[in-house]
């Protein structure tokens, strides 16, 4: 390895032994295209052309009227695919091309992840193989559709809960035992050194633009940026840039149905450092050790680990990290529908819920008073829609039986 | 903890002209009595040394089956404290025969290492192989390792380089678990081909001796590890099978267990 | 009206006397903010920043690969809303603000243009209705249920065969009633001036960037240009600036179940001129002028109707329109999210299945041979590709039984 | 077809200071025989005129009523011709009525205007009013209209300003239909506000007589209408909704339209 692949304590590479030459090779790919201009112009084009990059940032000017506050989004929604998973999917893929793979395997929960590597594999010509947890191929049998109609194999997993954590468990095992024709196209930025700082790279993009973008249409930076964090790529995605920047970080986590049901899935906010799926990190574990299981209205955000970066940015507190519930979510999923006519995935709908948190606690700061959103625009909040909410119509329809009727 | 339990069982086999078999099973599988038993037939079949695994939600180095195994084992509520008390009630029994944990970092590393390592040493462990702990980020688990008298072992793989296993060798510890092939735990029908070369390559390096594992579940397995160059062979699948399938009759399951460990533990003796 | 609104022979204002002052005013405030440069610049802006223009060209590597021809994409799949609608009606709600309408009102089929329309209703805060065949409602609950959830109302119509043509009647009825405060935002270029040439003018953008696009990234122009044809808004707005060029230009419309079946909505292709929702136009009708039922696998496609300004371009003969069947475009459906990662709306699967008809012709032409289709980007054939298919998951999983198998 | 039947009626009605009632039905609702009873029992009642409609596939200047009754006639197999037949046979027992038809453009179109007009004229009818073609569209149905000896009739509505007022008023035509609010065809509760300053201001710009429509559905209604200035009153959906409600006997659905339209027509003569 030619980096230690640490963040501060956090991060590493707690794999099985068999798997080390793989990411060695992988670092070391990652470490050669990433200054490589020809692989950086391919890289580009591709988002450009293929993804449709750059996303914009879209002004909200009913939800600031409503909130008093100024709220921007970037708008990953936007992108190919429906979230900002394509632009690292890309990105790996392009790799995995380089590096004479020939053949992907991915985990997936809900799907999403799933998808965007099933376009991949269709756009590379890369044979592919998804992992998903036999509860996840029952709830989201159109994402399974969606990825076999792209040509690639859905594998069921039955072990363990059966779902994303299982399904990851299941890719380090495929892939432990075809390491030497297979690129494991990890989903977000946890797993073993080089996953969270290649796939943040990958991402980087997001922040990248809405920094210039921000500079460009409202001067300076806002004041908050805030993003969802299941693993936590669209929010490094997101951060990145602005880092060196003044401007606040807020990773908004999923209370579920409460911080103290235990059905949720705050790794940063109630869990506490560990070592899963080849990196330490926070984890939602027991007294022994033991992962537990999470809950979230949103599958992408389901998951008891975090990106290992997110653990250096609390501990280092440059992020602040907070959760908000299944019902908030919800509600922001309903009110960024009906303010701005932008659906976003229930995930964002996170960021949505936690930014509109942040406004109020602005406003509270100067007064309370809702008037003149405009004038504060150097105090803007920025939000990560990290994707669309296509997906989650079914979910949502549940949720809100006030608002169905039509059919079924 | 001053014996040195492997040395001494590794001298005998080699006076002796054997190889070593290995039985593993995970602690608590399907409950804690009923393990403290299988350990005792595992013993009483002749096996040379153990290795137990402790339950984890995520193993993800491990199959299908051995996965069976774990959860069978948390949902009989064991934790790592219970798994100690059944190598503890075991120890009582048995002070000579080496035995190694097969755990997963996070196990280790919640408690912390120093005082997970201490319950080991205390309850009689002899070494410990954290499946997702690379060479890379071995050195603290070597470290506190050292500091309680457990022995660390370390894998290599078919796709370990000479580099790698030169450095590896060189760390030393009680054996080398010596991966047979690509893939997790599981079953084989036959013996990977990559295992001969690989133990060829070891030799040349010296260092501790080797244990196959992998797909080792037939005596043919053994006897073909040893003829290889092995100093024994472990089988994990192959004895969690077993158990699987005596799963309502306790009595038939140690039964069988032992005369399994008998069977591969004969064919220790043929190899070489 | 300062325009006569006529395509040669086709066009003009068939509606109720008591609908005439609304589109004069319609007309009339379309033709001064279509020269206002603060108009322009307001919905340039949107189209940027709300809805994600320029939408790219992409080359189908593996495409071309397959059929030997050289394909590109024009992706209105990734503008916000998921297809081409977005545009026109950024458009309109403008124009209906600038016209001081306090309410909209619109039909809608499968439910694309309701949901377009619904976000227009949030992003402009105006009061929104939308009609909907009650057969429709019920095949469409999730779109029903997207347009409520922006906060709009769906309204069932009861009358006729309860789908898009009985809703276009009963918001022209509801327009009649209504039309001192309401604009009636139309879903496609069809219906009474200025209708046809207004929703043209907005959509035009869509081949404006393409014809730069492709000339900027290949040189030249396309040899073939192709788009699906329902009412024709996506066809004319590819279209549009390619007019002047050298460019063939192909509308494809569907021939559901064979046009021998009578089960198709081919209306340029199998219908004759007549008069229905305010203009003269091709349709489907009997040997009375009774409008017949029409079918398609694409409930976008599924009109008897087409804009009046096809009806002339076929006349004059400077586009050519064929019908493809629903198997065909379920194939191109299959087709090109197996060979790109990029899954079509079944309306622009259509285009798809037609331009891959063009491209073996094409290669007949030369001989036949695969080779080389690099050689010939001078000859490409650049799709329109309308909208994305997310919305048609639940029809295509029907269609496919051999790749479904995950749930339910 | 020389006879000014519109002129010849609107005529003895000023003589006798009364206004004209005017009862609509959709031609062959709910089948083509009855549908020729239910003009009968209209002449019978003492309809001064009828007003006609084709069914089409797709009314939009209806509302749900007359819409329900052009599905109705389209379902018993009614097309234009047999629309005609129903006209020529009760043309044959009642040459004085005048009689309008009411269509939409595309069953004009589709068979060409001139043959559609003159087998209109065949049959009997003295006017055409095409509900989807406004002042704009109107030459060519004019023009072949006064080929064939067939009225052409405008509409004017509440939003129709003065200048246009004026030019529809010049284009003549055997009367102007007044669209009395904003909507499509059906029932109100009473007369639009509305329809009072758009009689006065027609009234001022002098042309053909006016019929007021929309919404008449009682004999207070027409009252209203002929004290406002209009020379007659046209009541479709209420005449469409008493032979719903007498779907299931036909003897009694045609009783009823007469009873109804003598009620309204017993109204005519009270207004002025
Ligand atoms: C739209 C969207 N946002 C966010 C996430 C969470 O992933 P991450 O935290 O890696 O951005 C997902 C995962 O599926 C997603 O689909
Ligand atoms: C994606 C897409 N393409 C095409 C159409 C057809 O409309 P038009 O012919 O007006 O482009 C529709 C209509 O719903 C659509 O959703």
């Amino acid at each position: 390895m030619r980096q230690n692949g640490r963040f501060g304590s956090f991060g590493g590479f707690y794999v099985p032994e068999i798997l080390m030459p793989a990411l060695t090779e992988l670092e070391s790919a990652w470490l050669d295209a990433r200054k490589d201009p020809t692989f950086k112009a391919e890289l580009k084009r591709l988002l450009a052309e293929y993804a449709g990059r750059p996303t914009p940032i879209t002004l909200c000017e009913n939800l600031s009227a409503r909130l008093g506050w100024p709220m921007v989004l970037k708008r990953e929604d936007l992108v190919h695919g429906g979230a900002h998973k394509t632009n690292q999917v890309l990105g790996q893929a392009l790799l995995a091309k380089r590096m004479g793979k020939k053949r992907l395997i991915a985990e997936t929960g809900a799907g999403q992840h799933g998808v965007a590597t099933a376009m991949m594999g269709a756009l590379f010509n890369l044979k592919t193989d998804i992992y998903m947890g036999a509860v996840d191929v029952e709830r989201q049998a159109l994402n399974v559709f969606r990825m076999r109609l792209m040509g690639v194999r859905v594998i069921p997993v039955d072990s363990g809960s059966a779902t994303l954590k299982d399904a990851i468990n299941e890719a380090l095992r495929d892939w432990a035992t075809n390491v030497r024709d297979t690129h494991y196209l990890l989903g977000t930025v946890a797993g073993p050194h080089p996953y969270p700082q290649m796939v943040a790279d990958f991402q980087r993009v997001i922040g990248k633009e809405a920094r210039t973008q921000f500079k460009k249409r409202f001067g300076g930076t806002p004041r908050a940026v805030v993003a969802c964090v299941g693993g936590g790529s669209n929010a490094i995605g997101l951060f990145k840039d602005f880092i060196p920047t003044d401007a606040a970080l807020y990773g908004v986590e999923p209370a579920g149905e409460g911080l103290r049901t235990g059905k949720h899935g705050a790794t940063l906010g109630k869990g506490s450092p560990g070592i899963l799926h080849g990196a330490r990190s926070y984890l939602l574990q027991d007294e022994h050790g033991q992962i537990t299981e999470t809950h979230s209205v949103s599958a992408g955000l389901d998951y008891p680990g975090v990106g290992p970066e997110h653990s250096y940015l609390k501990d280092m507190e440059r992020a602040e990290y907070f959760a908000v519930t299944d019902r908030d979510a919800l509600d922001a999923f309903h009110l960024l529908s009906a303010s701005e006519g932008i659906v976003p995935a229930l995930e964002s709908a996170h960021a949505v819920a936690g930014a509109v948190k942040l406004a109020r606690k602005f406003r509270r700061e100067i007064g309370g008073k809702k008037t003149d959103w405009r004038k504060h625009m150097d105090q803007a909040i920025l939000i990560g829609l990290s994707g669309r909410g296509d997906k989650d119509m079914e979910t949502a329809r549940h949720h809100f039986p006030e608002l169905d009727g039509g059919g079924k | 903890m001053s014996r040195d339990r492997y040395a001494e069982t590794f001298d005998r086999l080699a006076e002796r002209g054997e190889g070593a078999f290995v039985p593993f099973t995970v602690l608590g599988d399907p409950n804690a009595k009923t393990s403290l038993e299988i350990l005792r037939a595992m013993a009483a079949g002749g096996a040379d040394m153990l290795e137990l695994g402790i339950p984890f939600s995520d193993p993800v180095a491990d199959g299908p089956t051995i996965q069976a195994a774990d959860i069978r084992a948390l949902k009989a509520g064991i934790t790592p404290p219970k798994a100690f008390d059944i190598i503890r009630k075991f120890r009582k029994e048995n002070d000579d025969i080496p035995i190694g944990l097969l755990v997963y970092a996070n196990l280790v590393h919640e408690p912390g290492l120093v005082k997970f390592y201490e319950e080991a040493a205390a309850a009689g462990v002899d070494s410990i192989l954290v499946a997702d702990v690379p060479l890379e980020e071995s050195a603290p688990f070597r470290w506190v390792g050292e500091k309680t008298g457990i022995g660390h072992v370390s894998m290599v793989t078919p796709l370990t380089d000479d580099a790698r296993l030169a450095e590896t060798a060189k760390l030393g510890g009680p054996y080398l678990y010596v991966v047979s092939r690509l893939g997790v735990t599981g079953r084989d029908t036959s013996l990977s081909k990559s295992a001969k070369p690989l133990l060829r390559r070891i030799k040349k390096q010296g260092g501790p001796p080797t244990l196959l594992g992998f797909g080792i579940s037939k005596p043919e397995h053994v006897c073909a590890a040893i003829a290889a160059g092995a100093d024994g062979a472990i089988s994990g699948s192959a004895v969690v099978e077993i158990m699987q399938k005596h799963a309502g009759d306790r009595a038939k399951m140690a039964t069988s267990v032992r005369r399994f460990v008998a069977a591969m533990k004969k064919a220790t003796k043929f190899g070489k």
